[in-house]
């Protein structure tokens, strides 16, 4: 499925539209904020002011064509990977590097931004959704839930049982599979002969839905669709957005070792901010003052980024204690003031 | 030879009724005798009819009541909204449940036998027990895993494993086992108002014990040990199946002589030191007993602790009594396996009453 | 898929045709012992001689249907349900019995009759019968598996990673997935509500098959098409035969908790055997004679195990610690020691 | 206060190069200084080399060589066929080694760290550890899985785990870890010869620790503990990444006048108490260390046998230095967790050298 072409021109689908003006923009400017924001974060990581990036360069129309795709209530469900779609959910761009640079596991409230903390242990938020959607309903909420899952994730027992959860208990969850064809140095038809990773969905009588994830404007539109008929009761749904990972894995990833630089390039020019960028100039939704705009928007969360990045959050060990559960037990107490004791005498 | 077990074994499921819905009656009317099985079936009546936010599922404890029918009468009371069967996937079960709490409800999974909670293992590790302390206290998990363990029932492979040191070495959960039926009553609602998430271990082989108790009841808060049984010559420590065991075999040394104090430990982890280690500085001795196989198992910790909190105090190495450091047995062997009374009286005479023997010390 | 329908009567296909004569009457002999085994078992388990029986009753087609379509030098990989197929691939009936006897955790020696240890932990087996099928490619032996596995099983990831493993390693193993209606007290919609349970496949890249599975003659038919092509290098498959478990779970279940014993009937007028008989004897395949000596066969083995199980087989403790190690480790071999003492003690 | 791990630590992976190829050349010239991480890449290797029926696949052990690079090479060297990635997925990855052992292959599965272990649990617990035992000896399994484990790299949440206690539980199980590089390439090798399944625990922040070893080499076997540096006055228990600390640990009291021996354990289960025992009845007094939590953790064991079996030549109780017992914490708060030698000394100083306080006791 796409609407736009790698060159910036529209394709018809018989069954699915292309945002309106407004959203093809609001998409472009997410994803200029979001690439910026990739940029900006790489940087800290070489820089070792991150402990650790993972950079989605390449796939920022996948995150960002599905995020805006939420209603003001549902919640977004990401892994490691999906800082972009976590700043274009809202959440505080410094917050979303807090996992990475090592001062806490997890920046934020998640109540407080619809976002459950990033996940590491690959597919096991899936699960996750389809309960925290399932207490929704049951509470008169009208939520749906986004979970962002790599292709890689598709193979672990996690993803499949998630699932079919929630296609039994129909709960409105979308899966959005990034397929960007690699899981580190594993690719993607490794873990998978199947036609496509939306063909799984069969399995669970759940739609299933194959977009080109580098098309913000389609993943956006398929993505509505599914959320649409998911908090319908249509039943939740896969889709596979088809993309790429430009960078490597992390900046710790040794990519050469692995892939060939001429699929990079490939992916390259399939890049999803031009060809979105071609369509809005071509068609006079945006004109250059409204691009340096967002180029400035962009810049103003990199600066802020780098600036309050400058700054060492003062970390107090104490926290190790303090929500481990719900009161300090008596002899985790002791090991506290141990601690504390420790450190006076250095 | 042939251990007959308190109903027929469940290789692969649906033993016999633990509980009844008629406990729940019967409970009404005073005093009366409860087994295990039924007060834990009547606590979960009691928490889902007050409140709206507490829901039970997993596998088959719908329509059945759970293979040990502890479950039993909740869907017809209550609804399927409020008790109901899952697909059959522990991973999956676990990880909605956490994704409800996450919104507000109190999830009460049953995982049907203890090894089969395995699958699920990564949730309850990696997800459930830290994501409280991952999002600094603003994502609390009242997640109650109810798991039917230990051994004693006839049971073929799997469907005996002890698996408490798994749970316990874990921080973040709470794990906790009753010993007797009010206290199964009683620390199930606890847990099931706790914030903690609770791994709550069911002493399978013990919900057909009885005792004579008015339910409701409130015991002691359940992070609190209990001595079950004062004595003055040596603390004997138990848990969950164990504490019946361990007061026959103060029973039996008692009319050897030998006064034994029993202590229950009702929660495992966090540790309620005082309580032990008091009873310990008191009589000098301690054997501690589980059913779990020594090597590693939850009896080195409370050996170990009890070691650094009474050394002084005494007379003899704290013994433990378990399983054997092998898988469990098929049922025609697992006598041999599970500690009994004899074992433990047996390591409560090794205790060096005659202190003759202490080269090397002081 | 239906080759016999429930009156006896052939029903053509484009696609697969019966087996010959000699199959069919071989089918049916397999089944005919089945059913006495699975009677007999049960009868020991009512009699306190068995700690715990779960019937096959109603699924010996699928069971037997697909164990005859191995070759010689195939490996079955058994749950706890399926003595019948034991039986069928030649396992001592007796040592199919040692685990639910409590004897043992497993009465036979796997290597000696090509099939591996009966599984408790659902799904669990399924990608040893991957790994091992590998394994026996790699030392260049032409060896297939079959997995059987019930309806609750396809909710486990395990069974999702080992579809997915055999699919892209290309191994030789069919999945044959009896879909008896119920796990324990849940019905199959609660599991899943994809169309069918074969449609799992299509999320793999593997080819499914739903079949009437008890339709013995369509059981062996696609089960050894999807042999053939795995063999070949086709690739696994899932088989669904629909069937019904018409014995509780086990001895010690009340069915009657969960479901309408009309449901029962209606399953018991689809009776495998009585329409093969139907067909054999309508088409002079068999006669009274010969099935007669089916009938005796039958006896014999429920004899047989009959008498050898009113002997107690005298259990050695010691076993407890033999084989937990290659050697017994010295704080073992103290355990030992201390039993025994404890056991002369008595 | 910001921690700097040896390498860039590694949130979601592929750290820098703890081997390279060129580990084996180099080795190949005489004793040559080699890291751990390349003693481990040198016995893959060989073991490839010297057996047909071993087979290495993983998550990322191909073309890129492991995300710590220990299966460096293996691919490019022996193809495809001995060294390959699989789909991602732990519960299948050592379900199907499992059945490739079933039919005589020995196959080294590698779990990227070790919180992605646990998907696999139920694998490890309910059949690789029970299959012998299962089959009276007629199927072993001779698999290995390679755990790069424990913290101190720096490493985002998942990353940093000390899962032994979860292994050494289950009876069936050898669970291995090496301390420096002449052990891992040893009992690496050791381990994919051995006819049982190994858990074999790479301490990931040591796989940077050089020493001056020539490859092959062959060490004692590995289910002996070895005194890794002999002494008097109190014996320093540690395995895999704290035996470096322990030694360094032992310098340092040196230097204070204390003569510390360090025992480095190597494999802990089954627990070889000849060595261990007989050291701590030279000194009398003992302090066990590792990085897992303290509570439930191996060190329990330690401490509870210890003291079983030498309970009158103690001066003080076994004491236990490990991690606090909370969640893993992030990488900048790790050094408040991560035992050290600062709290190796202090638990040592506890071990009541002035024994006047003896009250209660004999
Ligand atoms: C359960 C689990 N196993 C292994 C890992 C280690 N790991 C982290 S990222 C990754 C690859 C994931 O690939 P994919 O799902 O495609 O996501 P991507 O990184 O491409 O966004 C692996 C193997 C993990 N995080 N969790
Ligand atoms: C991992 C795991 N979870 C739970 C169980 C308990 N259990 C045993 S049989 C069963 C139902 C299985 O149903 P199905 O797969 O349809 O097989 P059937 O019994 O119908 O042959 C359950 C839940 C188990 N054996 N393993
Ligand atoms: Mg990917
Ligand atoms: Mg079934």
């Amino acid at each position: 499925m796409r609407l736009v072409d790698r060159h910036g021109r529209r394709r018809e689908h018989p069954s699915f539209t292309a945002p309106d003006h407004a959203v093809l923009a609001e998409l472009h400017r997410a994803m200029v904020i979001g690439r910026r924001f990739n940029q900006q974060a790489s940087t800290l990581a070489r820089q070792g002011r991150l402990a650790v990036y993972p950079s989605s360069m390449g796939q920022e129309a996948a995150q960002v064509g599905g995020v805006l795709a939420l209603s003001e209530q549902d919640w977004l469900f990401p892994s490691y990977r999906d800082s972009v779609a976590m700043v274009t959910h809202g959440v505080d761009p410094v917050k979303t590097l807090t996992l990475f640079r090592g001062d806490w596991h997890s920046g934020y409230n998640p109540h407080h931004y619809r976002c459950a903390p990033q996940c590491t242990p690959l597919a096991t938020n899936a699960s996750h959704a389809v309960g925290l959607t399932y207490a929704a309903r049951r509470k008169g909420r009208d939520v749906a839930a986004l979970v962002l899952m790599g292709d890689g994730a598709t193979s672990e027992g996690d993803a499949h049982e998630a699932y079919n959860f929630a296609a039994v208990w129909n709960t409105p969850v979308v899966f959005l599979v990034q397929n960007n064809h690699w899981a580190i140095s594993v690719p993607v038809h490794r873990q998978s002969i199947a036609p496509t990773l939306a063909h799984k969905a069969v399995g669970y009588g759940m739609r299933g839905y194959n977009v080109d994830g580098n098309d913000a404007a389609a993943v956006h539109s398929v993505v509505s669709h599914a959320l649409a008929e998911a908090r319908a009761g249509g039943g939740p749904a896969i889709v596979e957005a088809l993309t790429y990972r430009i960078d490597p894995h992390t900046n710790s990833d040794a990519p050469q070792r692995y892939r060939d630089s001429a699929e990079v390039e490939y992916w390259a020019e399939r890049d999803p901010l031009a060809r979105l960028e071609t369509l809005l100039r071509n068609e006079q939704i945006v004109d250059d003052g409204l691009l340096g705009i967002y180029e400035r928007d962009a810049e103003r969360v990199a600066t802020a980024v780098r600036d309050r990045m400058a700054v060492e959050d003062k970390l107090d060990p104490d926290s190790l204690f303090t929500d481990v559960y719900a009161a300090i037990p008596p002899a985790l107490e002791q090991q506290r003031r141990e601690l504390a004791e420790e450190l006076r005498q250095v | 030879m042939a251990h007959t077990p308190p109903t027929p074994p469940t290789g692969t499921e649906t033993a016999a009724t633990a509980s009844g819905a008629a406990a729940s009656a019967a409970a009404a009317q005073g005093a009366a005798e409860v087994t295990m099985g039924a007060a834990l079936n009547r606590a979960l009546h009691d928490a889902v009819a007050e409140d709206p936010d507490v829901l039970v599922y997993g596998e088959d404890v719908g329509p059945l009541g759970g293979v040990f029918r502890v479950t039993d009468g909740l869907t017809s009371t209550f609804g399927e909204e409020r008790c109901f069967d899952s697909p059959l996937a522990e991973s999956g079960i676990v990880g909605t449940a956490i994704g409800m709490a996450m919104y507000g409800l109190r999830p009460v999974v049953e995982m049907q036998f203890d090894a089969f909670a395995y699958p699920a293992f990564e949730q309850v590790v990696s997800h459930l027990a830290k994501m409280r302390n991952r999002t600094r206290g603003a994502v609390p998990l009242p997640v109650v895993i109810r798991v039917p363990y230990g051994g004693g029932i006839g049971g073929v492979e799997h469907h005996s494993d002890s698996s408490e040191a798994y749970y316990t070495h874990t921080p973040g959960l709470r794990v906790v086992t009753p010993g007797t039926p009010a206290d199964a009553y009683s620390m199930l609602r606890e847990a099931i108002a706790c914030d903690d998430p609770v791994v709550f271990l069911e002493p399978k082989r013990r919900y057909w014990s009885r005792q004579s108790v008015d339910l409701p009841v409130r015991t002691e808060p359940m992070e609190r040990s209990v001595v079950r049984r004062p004595g003055s010559d040596v603390t004997l420590i138990a848990y969950g199946p164990m504490v019946e065991t361990a007061l026959e075999a103060a029973e039996q040394a008692a009319a050897e002589g030998r006064d034994v104090e029993v202590v229950d430990l009702r929660q495992l982890a966090p540790f309620d030191d005082a309580t032990v280690a008091a009873s310990v500085r008191r009589t000098g001795r301690a054997v501690v007993v589980h059913e779990a196989s020594v090597f590693g198992g939850y009896g080195a910790e409370v050996a170990a602790r009890l070691t650094e909190q009474c050394f002084h105090y005494l007379e003899a190495p704290v013994l433990r009594v378990g399983g054997l450091d092998v898988p469990y047995p098929p049922p025609k062997l697992e006598e041999h396996h599970l500690p009994g009374v004899d074992r433990i009286l047996a390591a409560m005479d090794r205790l060096q009453w005659e202190s003759e023997w202490v080269e090397g010390h002081g």
